[in-house]
């Protein structure tokens, strides 16, 4: 391999394990801010999403200049392209922890509302979420295309625990109608995670995509439906 | 600070007006890649800075090229002390017809340098720095001919950088080669630029995206854009040049 | 150790240089001098011996008198005669070598021995000659002879100018015939030798011109010291220029009344080279113009 | 119909692309069976024998001793392995001196026993006389001849061929001759063949070398007796005036004109050679800081050496087998040159000028014809090398 296209990989390789340690630090932080009703943290993840978002620009022209300048094929070629996705992904989790975090500073958490959270199994979902994150780094960086796949089975807890939450909120409404509000955005922060867990979802799908050449895209729900019937 | 300066330059073979009005500053040590169609004058120009053009009958210049600020058109200046300091490297690989290591030892033996112990270092390094010394260190006594294509090239430039030029014209050094043997070129081009300011002229825009640092556009006898090639590729000024690097030419 | 240059040495390789450059100068000069000394010389001594009775009379009086025309028909019935037997045969030869000969092994034999033909001297050709045609074959000392041993000379020359007038010919042109449906003799005959024609003469007249000067392959086989009468018959002996040149310079009882007529049989010899010369290399100029307009 | 002619005109172009080939082997075969003839000549001139008393023992005598012989430079049998006596020559003519016509007879039917007595008389005599008037006689010494060895004639270093009784046919002093005059008119030609072709491919504008070009094309095309001519009108005088030569005629003459005449093929070919070498190898070379003199003698003549060598070895033939010009200036003594001052002889020369007195079929004849086997091949082998070394140089790239 010629060593400065190598340079060039090594470097885009670097700028999204950055980006990903940043995003994977954003939403552990709304986490804490949302486990803990830490206001200050909060504001550090509401600032530190410009960041996010400047590195995402950073990434892109840097893919773009490495397509523009090196012409890269085959795995070069599917490296730069699952980057570009992954990083979209990435800013996109980004953006959810800036939301929770944002809730966070919105509304006024009290402690009791940490009953509510067990309820929800908050913390399970949230952990769940971290736990892919980083699952899926550790493939990427690994090229551990099992341990890619094992994301999308970890992601069905996501949907449960969600669907199960909707319940819960619904239920938890009823019982005290001055929380409403705070049920409706509860239900928002669970979408988000979900979503999140969607967007994981998809780095997973890139990341097998760069090692293997396999689109997983859409199939992955068919080859499921298949399955089911 | 600038190594190779061109002002207004305009040059004719003849009545042929070959290149019109061309202003350029390559700074020291970078990596200044000339790119654009076949006649657009990109090697007539390079061939200007080591007053290659000289030997053309009928050839004629006006405007003024200047290296580390010294016009190298001037009646006082000696060409065979600039082309010493200038090194060349052409479209094909052409060792001259010698062993190994008189190719390499020619540029310090006809400039009168006669130390031999000096001249064997300069050859090892020199063959050294063109990533060729492993390669060839146990028949440097053997015919250069005997190279493979790609070799031969590496040793024409360890040739032109035995006698440490500050600038290193290349003239498509890697146009007759197969790819293997480009790459290699191309990673020695980019480990060279620490040593040297090289301008090179190549017909592939994929190699002067990759080992250039800025790069000039020339079509028809003018330079059309010149910058930093990040930019000229991804974001060219001029739609010349988008429509010559995208391949919609003419 | 710093790359050091010595300010000195530069100055001194430029010296060298400019002698040098200066000596091949003078010595190219000097030949081109030469040339026109040898000219100039035989130009100047010839020219006022030539007239019209020089040209059109015999010699007289033992040589010392008199004209050169018997040996001005003699050497153009040699160049006639030689050009009869060497351009059919040499560009009939050169063809094949060109468009017929397998490739490979055989043609390099064959080119080989057209080289080593060339480069045969005169004077081997002149035995050659003495030995077959005048004795073998009984032509005795006659035109006949004198010509098939000149012709022999000159078809190397023949077949190189032909071979290679019709290897230059592009592919495309033989394919553009024969996939017409044409056979190769039609697409030779029709599209290729009006290609080749120019060059194919001008390597004809060069070799004329060659053959009008050559001596020795004359000296026994045909050549005359003196001929009152012009030849009757192509079994006849003739007298020839060169012959005449060397019989008159080198032989004869009265060098100091010779030497005139050796001049002047010299100045008509390089004329006829001269414009032998010139005609090709016009014919040449004017084929490469219109090939250049093409 | 257009078929058939295809089919002729393909055996035609056939038939003759060979013509050269064939006519190589015809050279080679007329000139060998005429030259081969020489070694199955007798030494003495034949129809004559040489008699001698029956007392004396020399059973065998090389051309050379006969000549010696009959010069009277040998005078005693003792060196030539005989008996210690004084040698005594006679020839044919001395019977007409010794004898009245009546004595011999009107047919000469006498002359044998006249012979025959003179050779009883005395023990130290040798005879020379017509095979005819002796032949089947047992009272003398008939000297039996054998046929001229091939050491005699390849080694022999004097070249007498009308010598009588016994001709002599060593080639020595005109191989010598050739090769001696060839190889200073190759001295002289080099350095300028060299000169102008550098100068006409490297450094000459290319206005002086459309000049230079048909100078020197026109100077390979004038005859070689104008040459010869020139030489002896101009270069002869010249030399015996500066050198104060006896006479001008000499191998420095001859080397000149050879030089003039070798001139246009060296640098015609070397000429080509050069530009051939490619552009950007000459430009590689300046790049480097080196002169453009520092160029030719460093990149272009070596890229070119064998293109160089191709020319100047066709110059050597030429100037080998040049015969008018050489026969014209030399001098045309069959020595063995000491100083390119002497007149000497060249093969080409020895044929031109020897071949229309020689009896055709005699060993003189023959013997030319045997030069010209030895000329054809010394250029077979020089055209060889030429041909070895262009074949050499286009595998070499």
């Amino acid at each position: 391999m010629v060593k400065f296209v190598e340079n060039e990989l090594q470097n885009i390789r670097k700028e999204i394990s950055d980006m990903w340690m940043l995003v994977y630090e954003q939403l552990d932080n709304a986490y804490k801010s949302v486990l803990n009703a830490d206001v200050t943290l909060a504001e550090q993840v509401a600032a530190r999403e410009k960041r996010v978002n400047a590195f995402e620009l950073k990434i892109d022209s840097d893919i773009e200049d490495f397509i523009a300048l090196y012409n890269p094929v085959a795995v070069d070629l599917r490296f730069a392209l699952a980057m570009l996705k992954i990083n979209n992904n990435l800013e996109r989790i980004g953006d959810y922890a800036d939301s929770i975090a944002r809730f966070v500073l919105r509304t006024e958490l009290k402690p009791a509302d940490r009953v509510l959270f067990e309820q929800l199994k908050l913390q399970q979902m949230y952990e769940t979420a971290l736990t892919m994150l980083k699952t899926t780094l550790s493939s990427l960086e690994h090229h551990d295309i099992a341990q890619a796949k094992s994301v999308f089975e970890i992601d069905e807890t996501l949907d449960a625990i969600n669907d199960q939450a909707i319940d819960v909120l619904v239920a938890y409404a009823t019982e005290h109608p001055d929380a409403v509000r705070l049920c409706i955005e509860l239900a928002g922060v669970f979408r988000k995670l979900e979503r999140t867990g969607d967007h994981i979802n998809n780095l997973a799908e890139e990341t097998v995509f760069y090692i293997d050449a396999e689109v997983l895209k859409h199939r992955r729900t068919l080859a499921k439906d298949g399955d089911e019937a | 600070m600038n190594k190779i300066e061109a002002k207004n330059v305009d040059f004719y073979y003849g009545s042929f007006h070959a290149l019109k009005g061309i202003n350029i500053a390559i700074p020291t040590g970078e990596v200044v890649a000339f790119i654009g169609p076949s006649g657009c004058g990109k090697s007539t120009f390079l061939r200007l800075f080591n007053r290659m053009n000289d030997l053309i009958p009928g050839a004629r210049l006006e405007g003024q090229i200047l290296i580390d600020g010294n016009d190298i058109y001037d009646r006082s200046v000696d060409v065979d002390v600039l082309r010493r300091g200038v090194g060349m490297v052409f479209q094909r690989p052409n060792p001259f017809p010698k062993s190994i290591f008189e190719n390499v030892a020619y540029g310090l033996r006809v400039n009168g340098v006669k130390d031999k112990a000096f001249i064997s270092q300069r050859v090892e390094e020199a063959l050294t720095s063109a990533a060729l010394w492993t390669e060839v260190k146990d028949k440097l006594k053997e015919s250069a001919y005997a190279l493979s294509g790609g070799q031969q090239q590496r040793l024409c430039i360890a040739r032109a950088m035995a006698v440490q030029p500050s600038v290193l014209l290349m003239d498509e050094p890697a146009s007759a080669l197969d790819p293997i043997s480009t790459a290699k070129i191309e990673e020695l081009i980019c480990e060279l630029s620490s040593q040297t300011t090289i301008v090179i002229v190549t017909h592939s825009m994929q190699q002067a995206a990759r080992v250039s640092n800025k790069t000039a556009f020339f079509y028809l006898g003018e330079m059309v854009e010149y910058g930093e090639t990040k930019k000229i590729f991804t974001n060219p000024e001029k739609e010349a040049t988008q429509n010559y690097i995208t391949g919609r030419f003419g | 150790m710093a790359l050091q240059f010595d300010p000195a040495y530069n100055r001194r390789k430029r010296r060298l240089q400019t002698a040098v450059f200066g000596l091949f100068r003078l010595l190219s000069y000097a030949i081109a001098l030469v040339l026109f000394v040898i000219l100039g010389f035989i130009i100047v001594k010839g020219i006022s011996v030539v007239n019209w009775t020089f040209l059109t009379q015999a010699p007289t009086d033992g040589m010392t008198g008199g004209g050169i025309w018997p040996a001005i028909v003699g050497t153009f019935y040699l160049m006639l005669g030689s050009a009869l037997f060497a351009f059919p045969v040499g560009v009939v030869s050169g063809i094949y070598m060109s468009e017929y000969a397998p490739g490979g092994k055989l043609v390099a034999f064959i080119r080989m021995m057209t080289n080593n033909l060339a480069g045969i001297p005169s004077i081997v050709f002149g035995l050659f000659g003495m030995a077959f045609f005048v004795t073998y074959l009984d032509f005795g000392d006659s035109i006949l002879a004198g010509s098939l041993t000149l012709g022999l000379l000159a078809l190397p020359i023949v077949i190189r100018t032909t071979e290679e007038a019709f290897r230059d010919i592009a592919p495309s042109y033989r394919e553009g015939s024969l996939a017409l449906g044409a056979t190769k003799a039609q697409t030779i005959w029709h599209v290729l030798l009006p290609m080749a024609m120019p060059r194919v003469i001008t390597g004809l007249i060069l070799s004329l011109g060659r053959v009008s000067g050559e001596t020795a392959p004359i000296l026994f086989t045909c050549a005359a010291y003196f001929l009152p009468k012009l030849p009757a018959s192509i079994f006849d002996q003739c007298m020839a220029l060169p012959y005449h040149l060397y019989v008159v310079a080198t032989s004869g009882t009265d060098i100091e009344a010779q030497m005139p007529i050796a001049y002047g049989t010299a100045f008509v010899l390089i004329v006829i080279v001269l414009v032998m010369n010139l005609v090709a290399g016009l014919i040449r100029r004017h084929f490469e113009k219109k090939l250049n307009t093409k | 119909m257009k078929k058939w002619i295809d089919r002729l005109a393909r055996r035609v172009f056939t038939v003759s692309g060979f013509v050269t080939s064939a006519v190589i082997l015809l050279i080679i075969g007329f000139l060998f069976s005429e030259a081969a003839g020489l070694f199955r000549q007798p030494i003495v001139e034949e129809g004559y024998v040489l008699a001698l008393n029956k007392s004396n023992t020399v059973d065998r005598l090389s051309a050379e001793e006969i000549k010696l012989l009959f010069d009277e430079d040998i005078t005693n049998w003792r060196d030539v392995g005989g008996a210690d006596m004084p040698v005594r020559v006679f020839r044919l003519e001395d019977l007409d001196r010794l004898y009245t016509e009546e004595e011999l007879g009107a047919e000469y039917e006498h002359a044998g026993d006249k012979i025959a007595e003179q050779v009883r008389a005395d023990r130290g005599i040798i005879a020379f006389v017509p095979t005819v008037l002796v032949e089947g006689r047992t009272d003398i010494h008939l000297v039996p001849d054998h046929t001229i060895p091939v050491k005699d004639v390849l080694l022999g270093t004097e070249w007498y061929p009308t010598a009588t009784p016994s001709p002599i046919f060593g080639m020595v002093p005109l191989l010598a001759g050739t090769l001696w005059v060839s190889f200073f008119a190759i001295l002289i030609a080099l350095p300028f063949g060299l000169a102008v072709s550098i100068y006409m491919a490297e450094v000459a504008p290319p206005g002086v070398s459309r000049v230079l070009k048909p100078v020197i094309e026109l100077l390979g095309g004038i005859p070689s007796v104008v040459y010869g001519f020139f030489g002896l009108a101009v270069i002869v005088p010249l030399l015996q005036q500066t050198f104060r030569l006896p006479v001008g005629e000499s191998g420095l003459a001859g080397s000149i004109v050879l030089a003039l005449m070798a001139l246009p093929t060296i640098i015609t070919v070397s000429e080509d050679a050069m530009r051939n070498c490619p552009r950007t190898m000459r430009e590689a070379s300046l790049a480097l800081g080196a002169t453009r003199w520092q160029t030719i003698y460093k990149v272009v003549v070596p890229y070119s050496i064998s293109g160089i060598t191709s020319g100047v070895v066709l110059g050597i033939g030429r100037a080998i087998g040049e015969t008018m010009a050489v026969l014209m200036v030399t001098g045309n003594a069959a020595v063995i040159p000491t100083s390119i001052l002497d007149p000497l002889r060249t093969i080409p020369a020895t044929i031109a000028a020897e071949l229309g007195e020689a009896p055709a079929g005699g060993a003189h004849y023959q013997a030319l014809f045997l030069l010209g086997v030895i000329l054809f091949f010394i250029t077979l082998i020089i055209n060889s090398c030429v041909e070895l070394v262009s074949a050499r140089n286009k595998t070499k790239r």
